[in-house]
């Protein structure tokens, strides 16, 4: 399980919409040993100790060249001076990062992004096709412009995508929990799964209706994070046992059961 | 080949192979083959660096803090990122100083390189009953005692601001180690001069300095502290004129090494401390940005006294020169 | 209009116009019309700043210190850049109470803004004598004493470091002062709690909080300390976490206003002070860098509050939920 | 004697050697009553506080245009920072600052600028041409790449340039002093003046040879600076009087007879 720390070429630059942006990597070594559910952590300046410290994303898509995506939405000042980065610069990136999504052990399964966790999800959705799976998506986002620019990379992988918008502009009007209600699995799968990431209540309320539902369910957490790396022992995150686990180290998917939810 | 002279200091070139550098250190007993060390807390058990790092290319690696039982840590957010800096409060989770020497240690003496533990208590005793568990562990180079923590019998009154309190764990651990203890002091204090001759007079065999500086950070839009623990500690570059400060101080105070800690980032950082009088350094913060850190400054060093033609490390501490 | 409820705290919004905010807040008997004013040695003597600033849009402005007699002030270099920060050993160079009072007092004093001397000594006389002789200058309206000093007659240790002298400067400076008295505190101390109880148990009207931090900067090329006095002040965004955690606790220990300084460099940074507790703030070495900051210091306060229906500051002030 | 905070165009930015850049901005009010010898305080960063400080530049030339040029040796953070803005992006400058050179008194005089002290000569030649003065003009340099790029300028004011360099590569080889020597003004000039900008040796040597000639000296000055206005007390040099002048409110050009020159 190797880890890299490597300035790598900005090979692409795509503004999704006025605030979301994706940015493509030629990062061959991280993109060779990534799963999905991984995530990098990004260096966002190039000049200075301000921002001091590297922003952790979810790898979005890889490919065979190397390629390594990231999609993310400009929060505050290391979003925006990514954001800024022009193809043809180098960054610096750490990873693959964490524990990602455990893919083995079911045949049928849904994967559920809201807003930014979309982005894990792309990767995912890849790596379980390439697996013979066809996953159920549900993509939701609080309005039409964040999700449309994203559905044909989804769909080219083979996948029917379920779209869901807060405002209606785009898909059903509602929330993922709303479509995901109504998602049954074939009475004989075998370890049916559920894969989520989003804002913390979408997930405790996908995590909640999966174990109505009897689902197992891995959640993509987030934290505050120093190192990314285990190092720091900054992205601690309270277990259902007691105690804490390390998003970074430990994550930052988690089977949702062994969380502390507060629900 | 002819002795340099640097603002009239002679550095005498060291004989032979030129492009070799002598960067031995000694901290009490502990001879290391140079200066640089990783900070307690900022490079986990090491091996989450393996990847980054040849670890048998630095002088030491210093641990996360151990305490007598294993403790949770504080309730997240933790850390939180501030203008050059950023501030912690991990609450010293850990995993106690038992399990620390079954599961831990054996990991980490094949890593062939000095292993520093860093030690913290509530009480006197509790620093002692720590220092004589692991004074059984042959393989631990020196204790690091880190004294920034209340003491739970005097009130909450940090060891590390009162200097009879520190002189007297000094003088605990000392009496039961078997390996060089070194203190490392808060700056969180009115005259850090007076702390180190305190520890020192006590039987300190070397004292690290800075630990972090107390501050707090305001999450506007929830009118909140943005750590969970309310107050943590500054590290990073914002306070390296603060710890530079210290070392050149306290250098001048005590005789015993001092080893420079705070914002160190660079070769060029470690070799300013080393300047004003520090006998070696230890990266913190920078292993979290860059985990390459403590490896490229070991390098860096070597290629500036190569260039410089200084021979030894020892000719370099305490150089700066002061009109 | 509806009350506001905040986490749970009710922030009942001002009658009549919405749009006008109430950031009147009062420094012992001085009421100013908004708690933003400029630091001690960042502001010149205010008329540096007419091109950059409304003057008479800020709540007060504080002057460079002044001694009783004229100080040339330090060698050059006497500032030094650090990450997120800087160093400065100005050596407190300024005209003397005399010309002070004769030269600069005129230009200030029809400014239209509420202006506040700070002052400096090397004994409790020399404090009590600058202040006697301000005390004759109707027009200031406040005091402020920098104890950063030290105390030439004990042997040199900083008036901000030891709480018994710090008290009795206080004493001594409020004895002849007809305009409030602040005492601005050193960071540099263990318990700074401890130094603001004294100095308000000894008659201050306010303190303010934090003068600079001690630090030390090398230049490696020259092996030589940045600055010619060796160590210098530490000011600006890097020491901001420090500065804030201090006002956090001196507003928790007494009950005069406390000022906060350090780091303040937008309305954001100046509103988290205020949570903290802070009664004012003052401006320092964002003034350097944009010298229009005080007066958007002002103007962003406002914008703020009227935004989120804050009806006046003194709601504001404190108000940080810790839970 | 208004001076502005202003957020300008670059215009155009010019590679002039391997380390020297210029850059011209659209800053009308500040180059409408700028001096020669005045300079100004350029914002390096655009996100952050690192580094924290604006950055001193002599007003190498303005135009009736608007347009304000600085030119600068690529040194450290700053000025790779400045190095690296793109045209048509903004940069914020303050300006224009302190007291420049003295045009009125003479009728005679020599400009001698070394290495980036030939930034605010350019500016100085020009007002004097504008005073219908024909200024002796003496460049210096360690080579001849940082000379050549800026004589077309000069030439284009219809001065008569003498180029010296360290390393002989062009003009004269030697120093600016070693052409000072020997030039000697007009024996009916009234109030002879030499402006010079430069390393401070170099204007030490300057000073000394005007001593004996019985010239009258300006020299522009360099001192570490935080706020360039006058605010700060940061600039300090000392005067031959005792006690110090500021360089950014006093200065930066200063009667050299008035300075501690440690000769
Ligand atoms: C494992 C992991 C994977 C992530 N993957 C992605 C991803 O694929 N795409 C993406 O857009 N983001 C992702 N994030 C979040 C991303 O790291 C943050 O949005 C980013 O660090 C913000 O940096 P900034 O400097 O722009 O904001 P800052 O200046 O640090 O903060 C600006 C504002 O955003 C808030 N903020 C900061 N971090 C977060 C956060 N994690 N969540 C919500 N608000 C925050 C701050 O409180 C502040 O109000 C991930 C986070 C983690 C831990
Ligand atoms: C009034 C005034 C006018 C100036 N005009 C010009 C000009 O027209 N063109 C120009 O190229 N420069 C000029 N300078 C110098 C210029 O300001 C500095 O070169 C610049 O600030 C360096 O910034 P930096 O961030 O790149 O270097 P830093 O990172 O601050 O420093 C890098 C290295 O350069 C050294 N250094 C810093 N400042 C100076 C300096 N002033 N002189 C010599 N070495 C220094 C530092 O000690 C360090 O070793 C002027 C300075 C003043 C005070
Ligand atoms: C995340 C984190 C955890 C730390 N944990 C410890 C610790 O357990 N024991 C200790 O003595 N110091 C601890 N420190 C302090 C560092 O060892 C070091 O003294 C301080 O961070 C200053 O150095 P720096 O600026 O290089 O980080 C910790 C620092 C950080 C940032
Ligand atoms: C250049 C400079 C000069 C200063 N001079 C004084 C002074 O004369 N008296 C004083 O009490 N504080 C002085 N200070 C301290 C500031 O008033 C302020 O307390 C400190 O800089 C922290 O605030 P800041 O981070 O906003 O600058 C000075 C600070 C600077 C940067
Ligand atoms: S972010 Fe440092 S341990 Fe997880
Ligand atoms: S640089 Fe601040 S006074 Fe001159």
């Amino acid at each position: 399980m190797s880890q890299f720390q490597q300035n790598v070429e900005l090979i692409r630059t795509e503004s999704m919409t006025r605030d979301v942006v994706r940015l493509t990597f030629h990062a061959p070594d991280i993109a060779a040993t990534a799963h999905p559910g991984q995530f990098i952590m990004v260096q966002t300046t190039t000049t200075g100790n301000d921002p001091l410290l590297r922003r952790p994303f979810s790898i979005h898509q890889v490919n065979n060249n190397g390629a390594l995506q990231i999609l993310f939405k400009v929060l505050g000042r290391g979003t925006e001076l990514l954001a800024k980065r022009q193809e043809g610069e180098f960054v610096s990136l750490l990873g693959p990062l964490g524990k990602g999504f455990t893919l083995d052990n079911g045949d049928a399964s849904c994967l559920i992004g809201g807003g930014m966790g979309i982005a894990p999800m792309l990767f995912l959705a890849h790596s379980l096709r390439r697996q013979g799976k066809t996953p159920t998506v549900i993509l939701g986002a609080r309005t039409g412009d964040e999700l449309v620019p994203l559905l044909a990379d989804f769909q080219q992988l083979g996948v029917v995508v379920q779209a869901v918008t807060n405002d209606g502009s785009f898909g059903s009007h509602g929330f993922v929990t709303d479509i995901f209600k109504d998602i049954h699995f074939p009475a004989h799968s075998i370890n049916p799964i559920v894969y989520t990431c989003g804002p913390r209540p979408m997930m405790a309320a996908i995590f909640l209706q999966c174990q109505h539902k009897n689902l197992s369910c891995q959640v993509s957490m987030e934290t505050t994070m120093a190192c990314g790396i285990g190092a720091c022992l900054g992205c601690a995150i309270p277990l259902k046992s007691g105690g804490y686990a390390h998003v970074c180290a430990d994550g930052p998917v988690f089977s949702a059961k062994d969380l502390l939810w507060n629900l | 080949m002819e002795p340099v002279t640097v603002d009239g200091k002679a550095f005498a070139p060291r004989e032979g192979n030129s492009s070799q550098v002598d960067l031995r250190v000694n901290i009490g007993s502990l001879q290391l083959q140079n200066p640089v060390m990783t900070a307690s807390g900022t490079f986990g058990y090491a091996r989450e660096f393996e990847d980054f790092v040849n670890l048998q290319r630095l002088g030491a690696v210093v641990v996360k803090g151990i305490s007598l039982s294993p403790r949770a840590g504080n309730p997240p957010p933790r850390v939180v990122e501030t203008a050059c800096g950023m501030l912690n409060a991990i609450g010293l989770e850990n995993v106690g100083v038992e399990r620390f020497i079954s599961d831990k240690m054996p990991n980490l003496s094949v890593l062939g390189v000095p292993v520093i533990v860093n030690i913290l208590g509530d009480s006197v005793e509790e620093y002692q009953e720590i220092a004589r568990r692991l004074a059984e562990v042959e393989s631990i180079a020196a204790i690091e005692v880190n004294i920034s923590c209340p003491n739970v019998k005097k009130g909450g009154v940090a060891f590390g601001t009162d200097p009879q309190m520190a002189a007297a764990v000094t003088q605990a651990v000392k009496g039961v180690s078997r390996a060089p203890v070194i203190v490392k002091l808060s700056p969180n204090v009115t005259d850090i001069s007076l702390m180190a001759r305190a520890v020192a007079e006590a039987g300190a065999d070397a004292v690290s300095l800075i630990n972090t500086l107390i501050g707090m950070a305001i999450d506007l839009p929830t009118r909140r502290p943005r750590l969970a623990n309310v107050i943590g500690g500054l590290s990073g570059p914002a306070i390296k004129p603060v710890a530079l400060r210290m070392v050149y101080q306290v250098a001048q105070t005590v005789s015993i090494p001092v080893i420079g800690v705070g914002g160190i980032a660079s070769a060029d950082d470690a070799l300013e401390f080393l300047l004003a009088g520090a006998s070696a350094v230890q990266v913190g913060t920078a292993n979290l940005v860059n985990p390459r850190t403590s490896e490229e400054v070991v390098a860096g060093i070597s290629a500036y006294f190569r260039q410089h033609h200084i021979a030894s490390v020892r000719d370099w501490i305490g150089a700066l020169q002061v009109s």
